[in-house]
């Protein structure tokens, strides 16, 4: 157990005013010292593979979606933001999402998606801005979610080798 | 203002009547105690009445204003505050004890 | 040019300069309260940000205006006026500035809306109305914090404004009256070379005066009606829209009176030092120098000091102010006499 | 224009009034009785006494109305249903109420007789007021200070009087168990420590047992 003893207070101390003085003259030195803030819109905060930002689906190099829509993301959506409706392709053995939906009111942005993919097709991009008038205007389709692999390939590389060395040392 | 007093003691008298209704027929205490506080004004109102009506013949003689009916309105101000502090604390002692404020709660000697 | 409308012009110009004030004040919180925390505070709407009032007013009145279940209809509607319209009418009785104005070859009389012969009690028995809104917002919320908060407000200016009405009497029996004028002309001249200002006269008089006013305006380090951390908003957690706007507004206003009143009681009002006979405007100049000193002060304490625990605040109040203020009034009175 | 001003004043007075009386809720009880002093504040400047109206609204206003607020609030009695119960009637059918409402229509009626009588009235009207009003205040206090000294003087006791006995009265009757909050001084800084290890809540406990087996 930890004792900890009341400091006594000298006379100056517990009459208060002069420490209140004390503490008017810190901040009024604060007044005129340099400002620190960065003017947001024209001056953005740099992002890095470790941001996680809004959830989009990967548009591989040849033209199609990563998503084969097996709906591991919409189960592991703890805020059932992620809706899919998903059919069959012509090409071998894949489907794709016919629609994807992300309410972004709803999502958190908790990256549970990114983790429950088995196809490395959505990835936690960069893009951190979201705003609208309306409600319905912020419920993103397909369309809207598409990003070309090289957009996000900084945060694909991240992933994998985090998802590497998670690997290797549970195996172990 | 060239309001006759009788006016002005017409007023007190009403505000008078408005007070002892609300001090006789109201149940809690502390409508109670504002009735009171709005007679001692309507008894004010008549003081500065009075007082009006005397300056204003004193002033006819030359004399200055009358000052005895302002000097008691004062004290009538003074005890009023005082009425409503003790009044409030002991309401307040009475709720700790009983958990109420009606008047029917503190008349158990009569019964 | 008749009296009427020489007046409407006074009251005019004076309640928009108060409101002006009021609203400056809310973007100069902001402000100052920024560059003490390294940061550059509001600066998109208008040069340096100086059109931030203006959409802060646009967007109150197009908020949405949320009445709450079983809060009491008629009080809760008034609870806002009662708190902003005391403030504004203690202003009519300060006076700006002395001497006749004369503009356009036109005179327009003294710089104030009127000169009662009882000025100071005046400021002191309206002022101390600003309660009401208070005390009747937080009751008629039907929320718990709100209560909490009328009942904070209720019990603290009950207790501070004793000790400011007997710091305000000292000052009253050096003047020898209740005139607002009268307590400035009292403090013309020099006094051991110092301007004959109360401030140097009665120094433990204007640190308990200040510090009252802090209590009394509601401000930090007293701020309990609101206070947060605990009470959400206080009085005024249920309040959205122009209410919360005038709430707002009362408040800011209230801190303009009582820099002026501090200015009129402790710094010789529109004097300026060591020139009696300055033309009105530099009086004018002067006294909103030293409000504004009182107005910087108020933000300044704020974003400076923590809030006291409330039996702390007691205390501070019923025995540490009452009995110095009553000292101070019986030293005030034994000089005043001999 | 201030005639005019003193029928508006009068009849808001009334009205408040009124509404004082036949108020549900206690806290609307004491906005009418506000609404009331304040109208009489103005007729008491119209009148020519303004030292009486400010004394009138700093007092009442200031103080009194907001202690009344202060123990409504307190005592959380500003809800209706919580002392009557919803559906009681403001007035119960009794011999008091009746006593009451004939006692004030009767002083109502003295008072209408005398605003009717005033047609055929001989008292002096009225003339302009002086400078100052009718309570100018050096007149005032030298007269409070010199030839009601005495009365003066009693108040002043009765005041000092009225502080200590509210102070007796409204204190709660503190019984050892009563100290939820300990004093600083009582317990230096071990907040932390078990209370049977602390002498003093030692003592404490052996004082509620003492009263116990007393009472």
């Amino acid at each position: 157990m930890v004792i900890v003893k009341r400091k006594t207070l000298s006379l100056a101390e517990r009459l208060y005013l002069p420490e209140v003085v004390r503490g008017l003259s810190i901040t009024f030195r604060k007044l005129f010292q340099p400002k620190i803030t960065r003017q947001y819109p024209e001056d953005p905060l740099p992002t890095t593979s470790v941001t996680r930002g809004q959830p989009r689906l990967v548009v591989k190099d040849d033209g199609n979606i990563a998503c084969v829509s097996c709906g591991l993301c919409e189960a592991a959506c703890p805020a059932y933001a992620i809706t899919i409706d998903g059919h069959e392709t012509d090409r071998s053995i894949e489907r794709e999402p016919e629609e994807f939906q992300i309410d972004m009111l709803r999502c958190i942005l908790c990256g549970f998606c990114e983790e429950a993919c088995p196809k490395d097709a959505i990835f936690m991009s960069n893009e951190l801005e979201l705003a609208d008038t309306t409600r319905s205007a912020l419920v993103y389709d397909l369309e809207r979610l598409k990003r070309p692999a090289a957009a996000l390939a900084e945060r694909m590389d991240y992933i994998k080798r985090i998802n590497k060395r998670w690997q290797t040392s549970s195996s172990t | 203002m060239s309001v006759p007093t009788e006016y002005l003691l017409g007023l007190a008298a009403i505000l008078f009547g408005i007070g002892i209704a609300g001090f006789l027929t109201r149940r809690n205490l502390i409508v109670v105690l504002m009735s009171i506080e709005l007679m001692l004004n309507a008894a004010n109102l008549s003081l500065v009445a009075g007082a009006r009506m005397h300056s204003t013949q004193r002033l006819l003689d030359g004399a200055g204003p009358d000052l005895q009916g302002p000097v008691l309105a004062i004290f009538v101000i003074a005890v009023a505050a005082v009425e409503a502090a003790v009044g409030l604390a002991l309401i307040i002692a009475l709720y700790r004890r009983k958990q109420t404020v009606s008047l029917e709660s503190v008349s158990e000697l009569r019964d | 040019m008749n009296d009427l409308l020489i007046l409407l012009i006074k009251a005019s110009v004076i309640y928009g300069g108060l409101l002006g004030t009021a609203a400056l004040m809310t973007l100069a919180e902001r402000k100052f309260s920024a560059w003490m925390q390294y940061r550059i505070g509001p600066n998109r709407v208008g040069p340096f940000g100086l059109l931030q009032p203006l959409a802060d007013g646009v967007k109150f009145i197009f908020k949405e205006e949320v009445v709450p279940d079983g809060a009491n209809p008629w009080l809760f509607r008034m609870a806002p006026m009662m708190a902003a319209v005391p403030a504004m009418l203690t202003v009519a009785v300060v006076p700006f500035a002395g001497g006749d104005i004369v503009l356009f070859g036109q005179n327009f009389g003294q710089l104030s809306i009127t000169d009662l012969d009882i000025g100071v009690l005046f400021m002191l028995a309206i002022g101390g109305l600003g309660v009401y809104g208070v005390i009747l917002g937080g009751w008629s919320s039907n929320s718990k914090y709100s209560l909490l908060g009328g009942l904070r407000a209720s019990a603290q200016m009950i207790s501070y404004e004793l000790s400011l009405i007997l710091v305000v009497l000292s000052i009253v029996a050096m003047s020898g009256t209740l005139d607002l004028r009268g307590i400035v002309a009292e403090q013309t001249g020099t006094w051991l070379l110092l301007p004959a200002w109360n401030v140097f006269q009665q120094p433990l008089a204007f640190v308990l005066f200040v510090i009252a006013t802090f209590a009394e305006t509601n401000r930090h380090p007293f701020d309990f009606a609101e206070c947060e951390p605990e009470l959400v908003g206080g009085f005024h957690t249920e309040y959205s829209s122009m209410k919360f706007a005038l709430f707002f507004l009362g408040e800011y206003c209230a801190m303009v009176v009582m820099a002026c009143l501090t200015t009129v009681l402790f710094l010789g009002g529109p004097e300026v030092p060591y020139w009696a006979d300055a033309p009105w405007f530099l009086q004018l100049v002067a006294f909103m120098v030293k409000a504004g000193i009182f107005l910087f002060l108020f933000i300044w304490v704020r974003w400076t000091l923590p809030r006291f625990r409330f039996d702390q605040l007691m205390h501070l109040g019923w025995k540490v102010f009452l009995p110095l203020a009553l000292a101070n009034l019986f030293l005030t009175g034994l000089l005043v006499s001999f | 224009m201030a005639n005019l001003l003193f029928y508006l004043m009068a009849t808001l007075a009334t009205v408040c009034a009124i509404g004082v009386v036949v108020a549900r809720s206690p806290v609307v009880s004491v906005v009418s009785l506000l609404g009331s002093f304040a109208s009489l504040a103005i007729i008491y400047l119209l009148a020519g006494y303004q030292f009486l109206a400010a004394v009138q609204i700093l007092v009442y206003g200031g103080a009194v109305m907001v202690l009344f607020l202060f123990t409504i609030m307190l005592l959380n009695l500003g809800d209706p249903a919580v002392i009557h119960g919803e559906s009681e009637p403001l007035f119960h059918h009794s011999r008091r109420t009746l006593l009451g409402l004939g006692v004030a229509a009767a002083v109502g009626a003295a008072g209408l007789i005398a605003i009717l009588r005033v047609a055929w009235s001989a008292m002096p009207q009225p003339a302009e007021l002086p400078e100052g009003g009718l309570d100018p205040l050096d007149q005032l206090a030298a007269s409070m200070f010199t030839h009601y000294s005495l009365a003066f003087e009693a108040a002043s006791v009765l005041l000092l009087a009225t502080a200590v006995g509210v102070l007796v009265l409204a204190k709660r009757n503190r019984r050892p168990t009563a100290e939820v909050f300990p004093r600083e001084s009582q317990q230096p800084a071990t907040p932390s420590s078990p209370p049977t290890s602390t002498p003093s809540a030692g003592a404490q406990g052996q004082e509620v047992a003492e009263e116990g087996v007393l009472s």
